[in-house]
């Protein structure tokens, strides 16, 4: 992961469309979307990087996780944290997602299901790749299918027991190198097909 | 009561101190569906504590509670989250409250009460409901044309029979009456009695019937303990301990209230 | 012109917002300028930040001269304007304790530790309305000039008047123990000190980053009601002294006090306190008799108000609903009361809201008139036939629409 | 300076208002409630709500959601009763026009952004369209239940027994289920929610809808949200139909079926009716093909 020359913040418009495509993607779970990224930036770090600020604690695992964590904490004042206590947590490799983490990542409670982690994702395929998804509930008209490559099937195994207590639960975001996006409510049913 | 009858709800070493003073000390036992046990003493002696622990009331200090009907009896009731202690209430343990107050939602009907059980319970056509709360209404004999009443215009004894039939509205397996009759006049408390006698019979419930009246114990159950400060002193069947009791609290019990 | 059908409803608005400006600039007197108000109607814009919840006194000012006056209004334009800024930083710990007062009064003891002072009150004045002839502006600003508008005169222990001179500003005057500290020594009142050293420092709840709702910690009240309507937290007080539904018995008073707060920001690069400003303050201490039943009869506790600018009614209210709701712990639902109706822009932005248009909700209430008068009416006709409960309830409830 | 100025010159720092009427953290702050209402439909998730240039109760939750999402390219329509020119829209929509670079419109098809008080149009709304309806009274069982803890555990347990004996006392004592508008919605099978003070007629227009819609309690700090492709189901029992206000008669202007097609509100003393959604009735005189005649 080549140096990353962040130096400024986001503007606000950048920050705008980034996040319009973000509640997008939630909204619509399994929908494949476009983001223009910055070249050579980790996808998976615009989430924090859009949505964060000296309010939230942000956890990094992976490769280039703590240089990355230098200028996201510069660029959003942003609080770094162990994953089981962040608000907001990126996976910047996708072998780095193991179902321990996700299982360890805060679900909220039925009182306070707002409290649950937002995880950001990377995959290396979204549409082409080995392990197939299908997605079903609200924001998903009958049924969608993503085709990931990156993560294992244990991570969406994972992933599945952590959201069956509904409203706890995680919303994830799936990144893919090229900029494509996709996510997973909590309120995702996800059967797992590995091909 | 040998071990191996079976029972629909079984508590163990159940224990439960206020401020400092020991209510429940360690009290254990067993009903069988079909079976009254009746738990007699003065006020203080814990016998009411006992029974809103198991309703979820109270939360208990220590021991243990199973029922039958809820995963074969493997599961202690104190385990359960305070939603699962709900569900239950709505559908395997019913109580019955010496104050109808704490039973019911006076401000609504009492068809509404009876509705409130069942609409807990996942039913969902207004027919079925009306029709549910009618006929329980009428079998704990609240006259038809009072169904739409506010419980709040009910003397102390109809709403007494609201709480039996709102009980009684999901044919839970489990009853606790707490003082049932405590409060009424003579003549309206026996009616309620007679009817509690014979819902017991009809619906093979396992009942657990507080009192400090003796008459109400020997009425309604086969079988009693009688507790003082928190502690079982003695158990028995009723007619027998009545007649000849062992302990010498429960000795001075009877002797009170024979005279 | 019509309520909607106009057309082009903005030029309504703008019609309206310009006969605003215009009535607010006529009249022969000249405008009154943001000094003016500073000085002349100091109670005023203290209120409107007290109620605000923010230390602007220049910017209160405009506010409540642009609000013609209405303190609601003008805390509305202050507030609103704030949420365009973003902050900048957050003070350390402002240590109530070394506030240098300006008026301070001890009602529970007639010596107590630190001064007894009277200073800028109208407690004392004698309501007597002042129809003396508008006196030429010219001579009253002499009179001005000589004394200094915050001064403080000191009363010396035996409560007379001493004769200090009232202009002599907060120069004379020091920061002392607080009558707490007293009865704390005395071990005659409930010890809430944290355990700092065992980090028991929870930060306090900020209640405009995240919404207040019963449980929420003790913090968050205090932040509710020192930015609460003066008038909700006094009758809610009394209400309960006089009313019926809740009951409050009276304190005694510990500490009454305006002064100046100094207010400490770590810089970002000594890493040190530095005084960045002071802002005035009434800080209200409610000594609580703990008569009630389950309590600990052998000591006190102790309720605090506080509020920006200079409102003793509603800090000493304040003082009061603490202790309260602290003993109350929950159980009723003074709680939620203090919590969630006592601000003003909430209350009166929600009681005005009724202006609002409402014909679609009222059609569809007139509707459901229809429906019951309906019903009622085909029940009537079925009772003839037979008695309903006979019959299957569905056809009898359903009632189809006509 | 009136506030028509001000907001004519909006970004000049020196009136002190810099750019638009809300700073970067305060739009981070609600986007983040934002993403947890959606995630989980129907719940009230608390925020930080802030004041606004509106009156609390007059539609500040809106606003600051609109504020929030809005950008450049969007299209805003905002109406209040279905009407564009309402007195409350009309001052709303020059207050997020003037504050941002988004174009305005009437038009419902063309708007990505509808803000909107007490109606849903009656044009369905495209998966591209985001609906943003404000908010008087977020908690749906307040009428009957007052204590906020009793409720936050109803709604965090599932258990609207309650709200279930409201609606049976409501039918036995009127015969009909008498709730007006606002009625209560079961989201996704789960959460009860409070649909705001739209007609009975507009709440099936949320039921599996193509469109994101999102809800704003500005003065009691609540967000919360219904997904597209959601279920929306009007609490009632199998055998008491959910029934909606249908209107006999047309629209006196645009011919618009009251039965079937629009919610027509009654023109005073005279026997007549029209369409509460202006647009909706001004494309059908125009035979707009877009909207079904």
């Amino acid at each position: 992961m080549s140096t990353i020359k962040i130096s400024t913040r986001l503007g606000p418009s950048a920050t705008h469309s980034i996040f319009r495509t973000i509640l997008k993607a939630l909204a619509n779970p399994g929908r494949v979307l476009e983001l223009d990224t910055p070249p050579e930036f980790p996808p998976a770090a615009l989430l924090p990087l859009v949505l964060s600020d000296f309010t939230c604690t942000v956890a990094l695992v992976g490769e280039g996780a703590a240089e990355a964590e230098v200028w996201l904490a510069a660029a959003t004042g942003a609080i770094m944290a162990p994953p089981a206590m962040a608000d907001q947590v990126v996976v910047l490799d996708p072998t780095a997602a193991s179902p321990l983490l996700i299982e360890d990542l805060r679900r909220g409670t039925s009182l306070a299901p707002e409290e649950g982690a937002r995880l950001a994702l990377a995959v290396s395929e979204l549409e082409s790749g080995p392990l197939r998804l299908r997605l079903s509930g609200p924001g998903v008209r009958n049924h969608m299918d993503l085709a990931l490559a990156g993560p294992s099937a244990a991570a969406f195994s994972a992933l599945r027991r952590v959201n069956a207590a509904f409203p706890m639960g995680i919303d994830t975001w799936l990144f893919a190198p090229d900029g494509r996006i996709a996510a997973l409510s909590r309120s995702t049913q996800i059967i797992v097909e590995d091909i | 009561m040998r071990e191996t009858e079976t029972w629909a709800l079984s508590v163990q070493g159940l224990t439960k101190s206020y401020g400092g003073r020991l209510a429940v000390d360690d009290v254990s036992f067993n009903v069988a569906p079909g079976e009254a046990l009746g738990i007699v003493g003065e006020s203080g002696s814990g016998k009411t504590s006992v029974l809103r622990c198991l309703a979820g009331d109270l939360d208990e200090d220590s021991g243990r509670a199973y029922m039958s009907g809820l995963d074969g009896g493997q599961t202690n009731i104190f385990s359960l989250t305070p939603a699962e202690r709900r569900a239950l209430r709505v559908s395997r343990l019913a109580m019955v409250y010496q104050d109808p107050a704490l039973g019911l939602d006076l401000g609504i009907s009492a068809g509404g009460n009876v509705a409130e059980r069942l609409t807990a319970a996942g039913w969902r056509s207004f027919g079925a409901i009306r029709q549910r709360a009618a006929h329980l209404l009428e079998r704990t004999e609240v006259p038809r044309e009072r169904m739409d009443d506010l419980v709040s215009t009910f003397s102390g004894g109809m709403r007494q029979r609201v709480q039996l039939a709102k009980a009684l509205a999901t044919n839970p397996p489990v009853l606790l009456l707490d003082e049932p009759t405590t409060g009424l006049d003579a003549s309206v408390a026996a009616g309620v009695l007679d009817l509690i006698r014979d819902l017991l019979a009809e619906f093979r419930l396992a009942a657990v019937v507080v009192s400090h009246d003796f008459s109400v114990i020997e009425l309604l159950t086969r079988r009693v303990m009688v507790m003082h400060n928190g502690r079982v002193v003695e158990t028995g069947l009723t007619d027998q301990l009545l007649a000849d009791p062992q302990d010498a609290y429960s000795q001075r019990l009877v002797a009170a209230a024979r005279s | 012109m019509g309520y909607v059908a106009a057309k082009g409803g903005l030029e309504a608005i703008l019609a309206a917002e310009d006969l605003v400006r215009r009535s607010r600039l006529s009249g022969s007197s000249p405008l009154l300028g943001i000094d003016q108000l500073q000085e002349r109607a100091r109670l005023a814009v203290d209120r409107v930040m007290g109620e605000a919840g923010l230390w602007a006194p220049e910017l209160a000012a405009r506010a409540f001269r642009q609000a013609e006056g209405d303190v609601v209004e003008a805390a509305h334009l202050l507030r609103a304007f704030r949420t365009n800024l973003p902050r900048f930083a957050m003070t350390s710990v402002v240590a109530a304790d070394e506030m240098v007062p300006l008026r301070r009064i001890v009602p529970a003891y007639r010596t107590p530790p630190g001064p007894q002072l009277l200073g800028r009150t109208s407690d004392y004045t004698g309501r007597l309305l002042d129809l003396s002839p508008e006196a030429p502006s010219s001579e009253l600003e002499d009179e001005g000039r000589s004394s200094n508008a915050t001064g403080a005169a000191a009363t010396n222990g035996t409560g007379s008047t001493a004769s200090g001179n009232p202009g002599g500003g907060e120069g004379g005057l020091t920061t002392h123990r607080r009558l707490y500290e007293l009865l704390r020594d005395l071990d005659l009142v409930v010890d809430r000190r944290r355990d700092i050293a065992a980090g028991d420092d929870p930060e306090p709840y900020d209640i405009t980053r995240l919404p207040v709702r019963p449980g929420v910690p003790r913090s968050a009240r205090l932040a509710v009601m020192a930015r609460a309507e003066t008038g909700a937290l006094v009758n809610l007080w009394y209400r309960n002294i006089l009313g019926t539904d809740m009951h409050l018995h009276e304190v005694t008073l510990g500490e009454v006090r305006h002064g100046l707060l100094p207010l400490p920001v770590i810089h970002p690069h000594t890493g040190r306190p530095v005084v960045v400003g002071r802002i005035r303050a009434t800080e209200a201490e409610a000594i609580e008799d703990l008569s009630g039943e389950g309590r600990d009869r052998s000591r006190f506790d102790v309720g605090y108000g506080v509020c920006v600018g200079h409102n003793e009614r509603k800090a000493i209210a304040m003082a009061n609903l603490d202790i309260a709701v602290e003993l109350d712990a929950g159980k009723g639902s003074l709680e939620q009361t203090v919590l969630m109706t006592t601000d003003a822009l909430d209350s009166s932005g929600f009681l005005e809201h009724l202006k609002l248009p409402h014909y679609v909700t009222f059609r569809s209430m007139v509707e459901r008139k229809l429906a019951v008068r309906e019903a009622a009416a085909q029940k009537v006709g079925d009772d003839h036939e037979a008695a309903p409960m006979d019959r299957a309830p569905d056809a009898v409830l359903a009632g189809e629409p006509a | 300076m009136s506030l028509n100025a001000l907001l004519e010159d909006t970004g000049s720092a020196d009136n002190g208002y810099g750019s638009g009427i809300m700073d970067e953290h305060t739009k981070r702050d609600i986007r983040r409630a934002l993403l947890s209402a959606v995630a989980v439909p129907g719940y009230q998730v608390p925020f930080g709500s802030r004041e606004m240039p509106v009156a609390r109760g007059w539609g500040s939750g809106g606003l600051q959601i609109t504020l929030a999402i809005v950008g450049d390219a969007d299209v805003v329509k905002v109406i209040d009763q279905g009407d564009d020119a309402g007195v409350n829209a009309t001052n709303l929509r020059r207050l997020i026009v003037g504050s941002t670079g988004a174009a305005e419109t009437t038009v419902t098809a063309e708007a990505s952004i509808i803000q909107t008080r007490h109606r849903i149009p009656e044009e369905p709304l495209k998966s591209d369209q985001i609906l943003v309806l404000q908010v008087p009274v977020p908690e749906p069982l307040r009428g009957v239940e007052r204590d906020m803890r009793e409720l936050r555990r109803m709604h965090a347990e599932d258990d609207y027994a309650r709200l279930w004996v409201s609606l049976y006392e409501d039918k036995v004592r009127n015969g009909v289920i008498t709730r007006t508008t606002g009625y209560p919605c079961m989201i996704g099978g789960r959460y009860v929610m409070a649909t705001t003070p739209i007609p009975r007629w507009d709440c099936p227009k949320l039921h599996q809808a193509h469109h994101l819609s999102l809800f704003g309690a500005g003065r009691e700090k609540r967000i919360y949200a219904v997904p597209p492709y959601t279920d929306v189901e009007p609490v009632t029992f199998d055998d008491v139909p959910f029934e909606v206000e249908r209107s006999p008669g047309r629209c006196d202007r645009c011919g618009a079926v009251g039965w079937t097609e629009s919610f027509l509100i009654e023109v005073p003393n005279s026997r007549t009716w029209v369409c509460s959604d202006t647009d909706y009735c001004a494309r059908r005189r125009l035979k707009d093909r877009r909207v079904k005649a």
